[in-house]
């Protein structure tokens, strides 16, 4: 266990300091928010209407940014081989990085996203269903788009690849996540969040051991 | 140190990407020996190494590792054996060289306090706490040196190591490997520079 | 004839398209196929013909159809 | 085992069956083709009617091609297969080819009954997913240098994707009723009437035999230059 929660530490640590990927991904995600009424116009009421599908889709941006250097910083620097030789599992491996790349950027993502809500002007019934939507789905961000970069390791400029390979994966994180925070601004209960919960709740133990099985064949070829 | 007694391979071959690398690769290693690997570039010194430590799976061939009375047939199990050091020397510019030590110590195992001693080992103690960034070439090849070291692993497996270390670091390289082979370990070196080590020698075509 | 009115039908403007595109992908594509294929065998017959000159006679009969 | 032994024979087994299968692939298309034009315009949709005989094949396709895209990886996954990996990256531009004809020939059908050339419809935006599933699977194929190591990341991506479908079809449903307006005239809602039934069998058989036709092709092809670059390479006939 301490094996895992030293590469945990190792990740958080690395992620926080300078040029880690944590701020990064905060940065933009408020860039991709604020720039957007500039954009389309500061009208409260059409900015309320597209704020909760807005808000997810740069969430889900932010969080590729920063998961195409999730293996490849360790492949390119002679890292993973160490890990591989480790007594922690490649799945281990996996498991703590996920986690740890929820940690510095699912989770941050979802603390600041209230703040920049009230930018678009998004109805206040709507912010418990915000914050409970991306408290569930940036989990499952992180696990899918884990599995994506670890079949993407050995590609030089892997990071171009990962939003076409993991576009259709998501997309019922988006529907179900944004439609949550819609059907909450009308007072509605349409259940997307109990299938975005399953949906997490499937893709997160499973994801360490396919993204396991993408590096091990990425290792051994 | 976990006893080790003998690594062997027969008829080892390796196939990457369609291409035959090596075929029919033999040696045998007692505990305390050492094997210097030989070749022309591009003959497969490092895709034996990744083979020997398990990274790699043998396209044909069998490889024992026995200890004691048992033999590890599992590539993976025998990784757990293995003290790998690689052509880049896995080191993150912004963890300090002590931090760098205490999560490999942390990830294999071993007691943490031996950081500083290894350090120590390998004349890095006044970097201590300078983030990797700053270390020059030959520095970064003296931690992963250290960490070598730190792991305590009896096969060590070592890829060019003489790369970027001047003498001082190519004698402490050395007397750092009698060491390791005095206490009963083992280790497979691949190089194309000379390498004055009372060793058998392996050449590849 | 039900061809000539498909042809005038009001809807004609969507019907013929739909067609044009399907034949332009499909056709494309079997002629895109069957040129790479052809191209391929040539190919490897070339390569056959300087394997077996640039080596001594002994070549192994590289006799793949 | 030498690793091209086995699609040695698959060559020699396709090389009679090519001819064969081409000739019952112009035959359904040739039937296919003038039931089509010969059936009688519906009396709602008149003459677009006729895309339905060319949608409808392509969507069945695109998805069979997934599928079989899916099983060709798990095989190549399972028993390092090389054929399976032939066939399974020979597929997918197939697949994408049907997808985007399905595309196109929805939208064509949806513009005069639904006044849009696009309608995010549940099955439209399915198809639109799907055909971002292809792109990926080729992008990844094309990216990675090394033939193994590409064909087995290739197969996990395809086998995660076949995995996520169902998931992905449902959350579009979902979607649509979320959003979904006033009730549109539902395409291919009502029973298909019998006399469009043939022409839509007859198709929908020369659209599979066509894929498996182009398919066959191209995985000789694919084999025919392998074999070439191997023996470039100076490969194991070189000795």
């Amino acid at each position: 266990m301490s094996a895992f929660a030293a590469l945990l530490a190792r990740d958080i640590r690395l992620a926080a300091r300078a040029g880690g990927s944590a701020m990064l991904a905060l940065g933009f995600f408020a860039a991709v928010v604020t720039l957007l009424p500039l954009g389309i116009g500061s009208e409260a009421r059409l900015l309320a209407s597209i704020a909760a599908g807005v808000l997810w889709i740069a969430a889900v941006l932010a969080n590729l940014l920063t998961l195409d250097r999730l293996f490849q910083a360790d492949y390119e620097d002679g890292s993973l081989d160490l890990f591989a030789l480790s007594p922690l599992s490649l799945e281990g491996i996996a498991g703590a990085k996920i986690m740890a790349h929820w940690l510095t950027t699912g989770l941050p993502l979802t603390i600041l996203s209230p703040l920049l809500a009230v930018l678009l002007h998004l109805p206040a019934a709507a912010y418990p269903a915000l914050l409970v939507s991306l408290l569930t789905g940036t989990p499952a961000i992180s696990a899918i788009g884990a599995v994506a970069t670890a079949l993407t390791v050995t590609v030089r400029r892997g990071g171009l690849l990962l939003p076409l390979i993991v576009l259709p994966l998501l997309t019922p994180v988006v529907i179900f996540g944004a439609g949550t925070v819609l059907a909450s601004i009308d007072g509605l209960q349409n259940g997307g969040i109990w299938f975005l919960a399953a949906f997490a709740g499937v893709t997160l133990p499973l994801s360490p051991f396919v993204a396991a099985a993408a590096l091990r064949l990425n290792l051994s070829e | 140190m976990t006893p080790l007694d003998c690594v062997e391979g027969k008829g080892l071959a390796c196939v990457r990407g369609g291409r035959t690398v090596f075929r029919d690769v033999g040696f045998r290693l007692a505990r305390g020996e050492a094997l210097v690997v030989e070749g022309p570039n591009g003959s497969g010194k490092t895709s034996l190494l990744r083979l020997v430590a398990g990274l790699l799976p043998a396209a044909s061939g069998t490889l024992w590792v026995s200890g004691g009375d048992i033999v590890i047939e599992e590539r993976e199990e025998r990784g757990k054996l293995i003290g790998w050091l690689g052509h880049h020397d896995a080191v993150k510019p912004q963890l300090t060289a002590a931090e760098l030590l205490r999560f490999f110590a942390r990830l294999q195992g071993t007691r943490a306090q031996s950081v500083t001693a290894a350090l120590e080992r390998v004349g890095l103690s006044c970097a201590a706490d300078l983030p990797c960034q700053y270390l020059s070439a030959g520095q970064k090849k003296r931690l992963a040196l250290a960490r070598l070291k730190l792991c305590g692993r009896p096969l060590w497996l070592l890829d060019e190591p003489l790369a970027a270390l001047d003498a001082d670091g190519k004698s402490l390289l050395l007397t750092m490997m009698r060491e390791h082979l005095a206490t009963g370990g083992l280790a497979l070196v691949a190089t194309h520079d000379p390498i004055d080590l009372e060793a058998a020698r392996l050449q590849l075509a | 004839m039900p061809a000539e009115y498909l042809f005038a039908g009001k809807y004609a403007a969507f019907v013929l398209p739909a067609y044009g595109v399907t034949a332009l992908g499909l056709g494309g594509a079997i002629m895109l196929s069957w040129h790479t294929y052809r191209r391929a065998g040539r190919k490897l017959a070339e390569v056959e013909k300087t394997n077996t000159l640039s080596r001594a006679p002994d070549a192994s009969g590289a006799a793949e159809d | 085992m030498f690793a091209y032994a086995n699609p040695k024979r698959f060559m020699e087994v396709s090389a009679p069956l090519l001819p064969w299968l081409a000739g019952a692939t112009a035959v359904a298309f040739a039937a296919g083709l003038y039931l089509s034009v010969a059936a009688p315009p519906d009396y709602q949709q008149g003459d677009t009617v006729r895309i339905m005989f060319i949608h409808v094949p392509a969507a069945w396709v695109a998805m069979m091609a997934y599928g079989f895209l899916a099983l060709a990886s798990l095989i190549g996954l399972i028993n390092r297969h090389p054929l399976a990996d032939v066939a399974a990256k020979q597929a997918a531009p197939l697949g994408a080819l049907f997808t985007a004809l399905a595309l196109i020939t929805g939208s064509l059908w949806g513009r005069p009954m639904w006044g849009t050339y696009w309608e995010w419809d549940g099955r439209l935006t399915s198809f639109l997913l799907l055909f971002f599933l292809y792109l990926g699977y080729i992008a990844l194929w094309n990216a990675i240098e090394n033939e193994t190591r590409a064909a087995r990341a290739a197969a996990i991506l395809a086998l995660v994707g076949v995995v996520n479908l169902p998931i992905i079809q449902f959350s579009v449903q979902w979607w649509t009723t979320l959003h979904q307006g006033e009730s549109i005239l539902r395409r291919g809602g009502p029973l298909i009437a019998a006399v469009y039934l043939w022409p839509l069998f007859i198709m929908a058989a020369g659209y599979t035999l066509l894929f498996f036709t182009l398919l066959m092709v191209r995985m000789r092809t694919e084999i025919l230059q392998r074999r070439a670059r191997t023996l470039a390479m100076g490969g194991p006939n070189a000795g």
